[in-house]
């Protein structure tokens, strides 16, 4: 198996699926000649076509919107946002439209529409170029809102989402892009879209976490590993709906449960699924949930200093780690 | 049908069948609506909001259309459109009573939120100004596939407001996409006139700006309407892009079941728009060139009248949906 | 003191602060002439004149928009967004733009605008009329979101939000309107923006609940007095920021919790208080947080059978607190 | 200063000390800006947007507007005008190394994010077109007061396929604002050139649907952005309402400095751009005209080079935030 970049991932999942299923298209900002600002979608308009590989309008809505119309009308499209910042102009169609469109006609129509874009911070993209809101669109009913944190389940849960029948958001997170490898399989798979992966086996104390912050996890984990505390991580990889069952289990098991998240806290993913644990495993539970995340600030600022300061790194978690084994 | 001795065969090139037809399917279209008040008055309804005035050109619209084949992205106020693409007063009054065999939404949506795969009617959701731009994305696919497939879209010109709307036409117009964008321009958009909703009498106007042709028409005169949207859809196969289609009609009623326009407007300007309905002055004039009959007229009437007491009747006596299907179809099968 | 109506109230509200600072304006969707929708701002345009209560054109990004640039520019403006269901496509302007203008000033500019639109069900307004997507903008910092649930609070924390220096989401639910009435003072008062109010006091169980629900939920606590269960009800008020020291105090003198809302329960204000006791609360917790709300589908439908079963009334609340006071 | 003997008084009554003074301005937001991209080479700048070649229209603009009492809603290559309307070098140099004392964001947002509350320049995000609407609100307030204060909004012509560019327009025109909307019309959004983003060439046609003026300017030319500018500020004032401005410049620069334009331009594309610079041509016809001499330009420079230095020296030393202020100034005290 080749070792691949997370972008690399992405962009072999779009094509793959492409050259499977000619109904699959790309539309969004700068897609086509340039292959998007991160150069996620490179090559892939000179293989398939200024059609199926199209510079859309500086216009979200119309991006999200033009989706939805040509999945009315049978294809496959994915929706490129040029930074998860840029969507809200495109909330409308993606939350009243999209995730609606099975519900409210009654199963008369369906909405097979991926919307890739990529999040997360510590690439000096300050307020607008960094932010994670995910959690805006994980209380949405209809949609489907995915995180994968490796190359793997990058291309695996791609082909998925492209494949499933109904609106799934896709976000990458960006600073994984380049610094993030791993194997990735050149045959055909799917990674489905609704599972936990348990990252690293432990029993003393779950991390649940997503996106980069796996990685982050993982080296908070290890760090404690040597004072004899066993910590699990959990990838939540898919952020609405939650894998209910798995988290359950890993928090059971564990007793010690932290959420670590780069998004702010309040009304959140962390937020969900503390409550989760809190309703079904009250009986096994040894200390507070502790919940690690963005602090309550608008977005991540531009300065270094500043940006620090706002990003969960692997010290603030080990801290934070620490603080709940010695409970 | 009869037709009077010594009649014209047509007005404007157009048929006298075809615009019997025409009168027939605006008809059809009033009687539901009136039906669906009375229903609604009646407590069996809860909710109306009506299309009477603006069917004119919605008929003449719809007969350029060829259902299952191409597409429509219709609003609430499309009633009539949807009976001449195929659709039937039964269908619109299982919706009216939210019933579970309602075709649209199956009693989940308000009335007149209208859809149906098999004709190709998207569903369509409360939010206006949405449905321009999924009709510039149904379009760009049939482009990509390179069929001839039209995609018409309807909207009141309340909504032309929405960034949405300029979004569609920019995009619909840069890639010169088969798309027939038609304005129903009652002047209201609840109780905002015009004046206060944009800067220009008519929202045609914008065409120019997005280098489409843009025509204003008035919506309640069947023939002129059949001949503009004739041209629009044409235009649109013929892969020489969109047009935008401004038709002003009255509105006849209240905003909705929920409103009363008499709060908000003078006496004057609702006689002005009882005026301006289209469905007499189009029986004047065929019977005036012996397209058709008071007797005739009276027969379609008495036909239609029994078509709405059955299905009034079959509506009434359909089941509600199952109060556990409230979880179903959130998302399908992967 | 005057019986009012919460309809009434929310108007009086706006009254008196146009008539005391004339920076405050109106503007929304048929609020002028015709007093908008649900007639709360009957009789304003009237006294104030059109410029002050203004009819928007069609466009919620225009409303929103046109208020930011007006309070840019020294006025007050108070948005009216006809139902909270089409606050969407001004979500942009609301996220984007309006809780972020004093962080990304550094303190230079500032946002004092109100947004208002009602929320909530069983008026049979079917999927798109019947919507509580609060929690959309509970995780959004630089926002403030508040729900009165009552006439004196109606009022009270309207003027206190038309005075706030930063964006104020005022949601009001719709069915309230007429149905809930209580007593208003004519004099001037505000009610602070960020403070639970403690309606029912009791000892063995706690909700936590907002809106109309408030009032449900006292019914269903009395219900079960006769039981000897003493119920407490408390009404969030604020939904960001949340009353962090208040919701502690209550569920730890209760140790047992049950969060109450109209809306869907993931990811929503009803996980970030589970998360907080979850949190705050753990050596005094007697059961699991649980919680109540609408089902996981994309919103209310219309048929009255469907209406009906999504929604929470006394019946299942009171069966839910029976599950947990018999915990 | 001295000027050349037989000089011109004034370029189509534009006086001479105007147009010299307008000269200054761009030279001046060139070299920041050329310092700019030096220190973002040496790591010193970890972003910059740069607004090399669209100074003549914002230094023709800026001349119209009054700091302080009208306006001004810019967009991120808008250094020249924020240098017009009073911020300095030092300011945009604090903002570029993200310092503390940087008066647009204090270092919280990315350089080119331009607001100062002082001059009425509001604060700007990266989302492009919402600061459109905000135009319209401001100048709203404006009239709801009697004021005569005018707004500027300007923008790319990318973002005019955003909705709110519709809905601001639709809404300004509707109630005759005070609002110039000035589109600096590269030809670019990124790497999307204007055949892909919108059906026309230009964006003021869009202007007639409004029903408000539209003008297309050569925006490398001083002189006529300047007459055009100074028209739509005066309609403005006099309370005549909106107009769109479409002021034709090249893109100098990449995107931004983390874009390379040479891996989607041709390199004849890249020199006919350059062709277009304003500078040197507004030199070069000045000096024509005898209103300023080589050695006036080169005195000019060497005093400019010496701020930008002093300026330079002065942003270095400053401070960076304190980490801890990342939690300060999300609410105010109520
Ligand atoms: C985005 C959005 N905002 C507000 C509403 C509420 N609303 C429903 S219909 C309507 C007026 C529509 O006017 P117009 O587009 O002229 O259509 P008409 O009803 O006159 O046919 C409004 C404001 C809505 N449905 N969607
Ligand atoms: C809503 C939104 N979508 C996408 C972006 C990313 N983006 C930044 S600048 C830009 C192109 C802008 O082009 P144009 O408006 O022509 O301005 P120019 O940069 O050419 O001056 C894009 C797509 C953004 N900032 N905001
Ligand atoms: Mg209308
Ligand atoms: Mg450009």
């Amino acid at each position: 198996m080749a070792v691949k970049t997370y972008l690399e991932a992405i962009r072999e999942g779009m094509r793959d699926e492409m050259r499977r299923d000619d109904r699959v298209m790309i539309f969004g900002e700068d897609v086509g000649f340039k292959g998007g600002v991160f150069g996620v979608t490179e090559g892939l308009q000179r293989e398939f076509g200024e059609w199926r590989v199209m510079d859309s309008p500086l216009a979200e809505s119309c991006i999200v919107g033009v989706c939805i119309g040509a999945a009315f009308n049978g294809m496959r499209p994915i929706a490129e946002i040029q930074f998860q910042d840029f969507i809200l102009p495109g909330v409308d169609q993606i939350v009243s439209e999209a995730a609606k469109i099975r519900y409210r006609s009654n199963d008369d129509w369906n909405m097979p529409l991926v919307i890739r874009a990529p999040f997360g911070g510590g690439v000096h993209g300050a307020l607008y170029h960094s932010q994670s809101i995910e959690a805006m669109f994980c209380g949405v009913p209809g949609l489907r809102v995915v995180v994968p944190s490796n190359p793997y389940d990058a291309k695996g849960m791609l082909v998925a989402a492209i494949r499933d029948p109904d609106p799934v958001l896709y976000f990458e997170h960006k600073k994984a892009y380049r610094s993030i490898r791993g194997e990735v399989p050149d045959h055909e798979y799917t990674v489905p879209l609704d599972r936990v992966r348990v990252v690293r086996e432990g029993r003393d104390i779950v991390i649940f976490t997503y996106g980069l912050m796996v990685d982050t996890a993982v080296q908070a984990a290890e760090r404690l590993a040597p004072d004899g505390f066993s910590v699990s991580v959990v990838d939540l990889r898919s952020l609405r709906p939650l894998d209910r069952q798995g988290i359950v289990e890993s928090a059971r098991r564990c007793g010690k449960v932290l959420i670590a998240q780069e998004a702010n806290l309040a009304v959140s993913v962390s937020s969900e699924v503390s409550a989760i644990v809190a309703e079904e495993c009250f009986e096994y539970l040894d200390a507070p949930v502790m919940r690690i995340g963005g602090p309550e600030v608008p977005a991540m600022p531009f300065a270094k200093p500043l940006e620090d300061a706002y990003l969960v790194d692997v010290d603030k978690l080990e801290s934070k780690l620490r603080r709940l084994a010695e409970y | 049908m009869v037709v009077a001795n010594r009649a014209a065969r047509a007005i404007a090139g157009i048929d006298a069948d075809t615009l019997r037809a025409m009168y027939r399917h605006m008809l059809r279209s009033r009687m539901l609506d009136e039906r669906i008040w009375l229903l609604n008055r009646q407590g069996l309804v809860r909710f109306w909001v009506s299309g009477m005035g603006q069917e004119a050109i919605q008929v003449a619209l719809g007969m350029h259309v060829r259902p299952g084949h191409d597409w429509v992205a219709p609003y609430y106020r499309d009633l009539a459109l949807t009976l001449v693409l195929g659709m039937t007063p039964r269908d619109q009054l299982l919706a009216a009573m939210a019933k579970a065999d309602d075709p649209n939404t199956g009693g989940r949506q308000m009335p007149a939120h209208f859809g149906c795969r098999r004709l190709n009617i998207i569903t369509t959701g409360s939010v206006v100004a949405t449905q321009f731009i999924h009709a510039a994305g149904i379009a760009l696919a049939s482009k990509i596939r390179g069929e001839d497939a039209v995609t018409v879209v309807t909207t009141g010109e309340g909504a032309t407001s929405e960034g949405d709307f300029h979004e569609a036409l920019n995009f619909a117009a840069t890639h010169s996409l088969a798309v027939v964008f038609v304005v129903e321009d009652n002047g209201l958009a609840i109780s905002v006139p015009t004046s206060k909703q944009m800067p220009t009498p008519n929202v045609s106007d914008r065409a120019t700006g997005y280098g489409i042709p843009g025509v204003v028409v008035d919506g309640t005169d069947p023939v002129a309407s059949y001949l503009v949207c004739g041209e629009a859809v044409a235009r649109a196969r013929a892969g020489k892009g969109p047009t935008l289609i401004d038709a002003k009609v009255p509105r006849l009623t209240s905003h909705s079941s929920d409103d009363d326009q008499r709060r908000y407007r003078t006496a004057e300007a609702l006689e002005t728009d009882r005026t301006h309905d289209c469905l007499g002055r189009f029986a004047a004039r065929l019977g005036e060139q012996g397209m058709l009959s008071a007797r005739d007229e009276e027969a379609m009437r008495a036909k239609l009248l029994a078509e709405m007491d059955v299905a009034t009747a079959q509506a009434e006596a359909a089941s509600d949906p199952d109060p556990e299907s409230v979880l179903l179809h959130v998302l399908g099968d992967a």
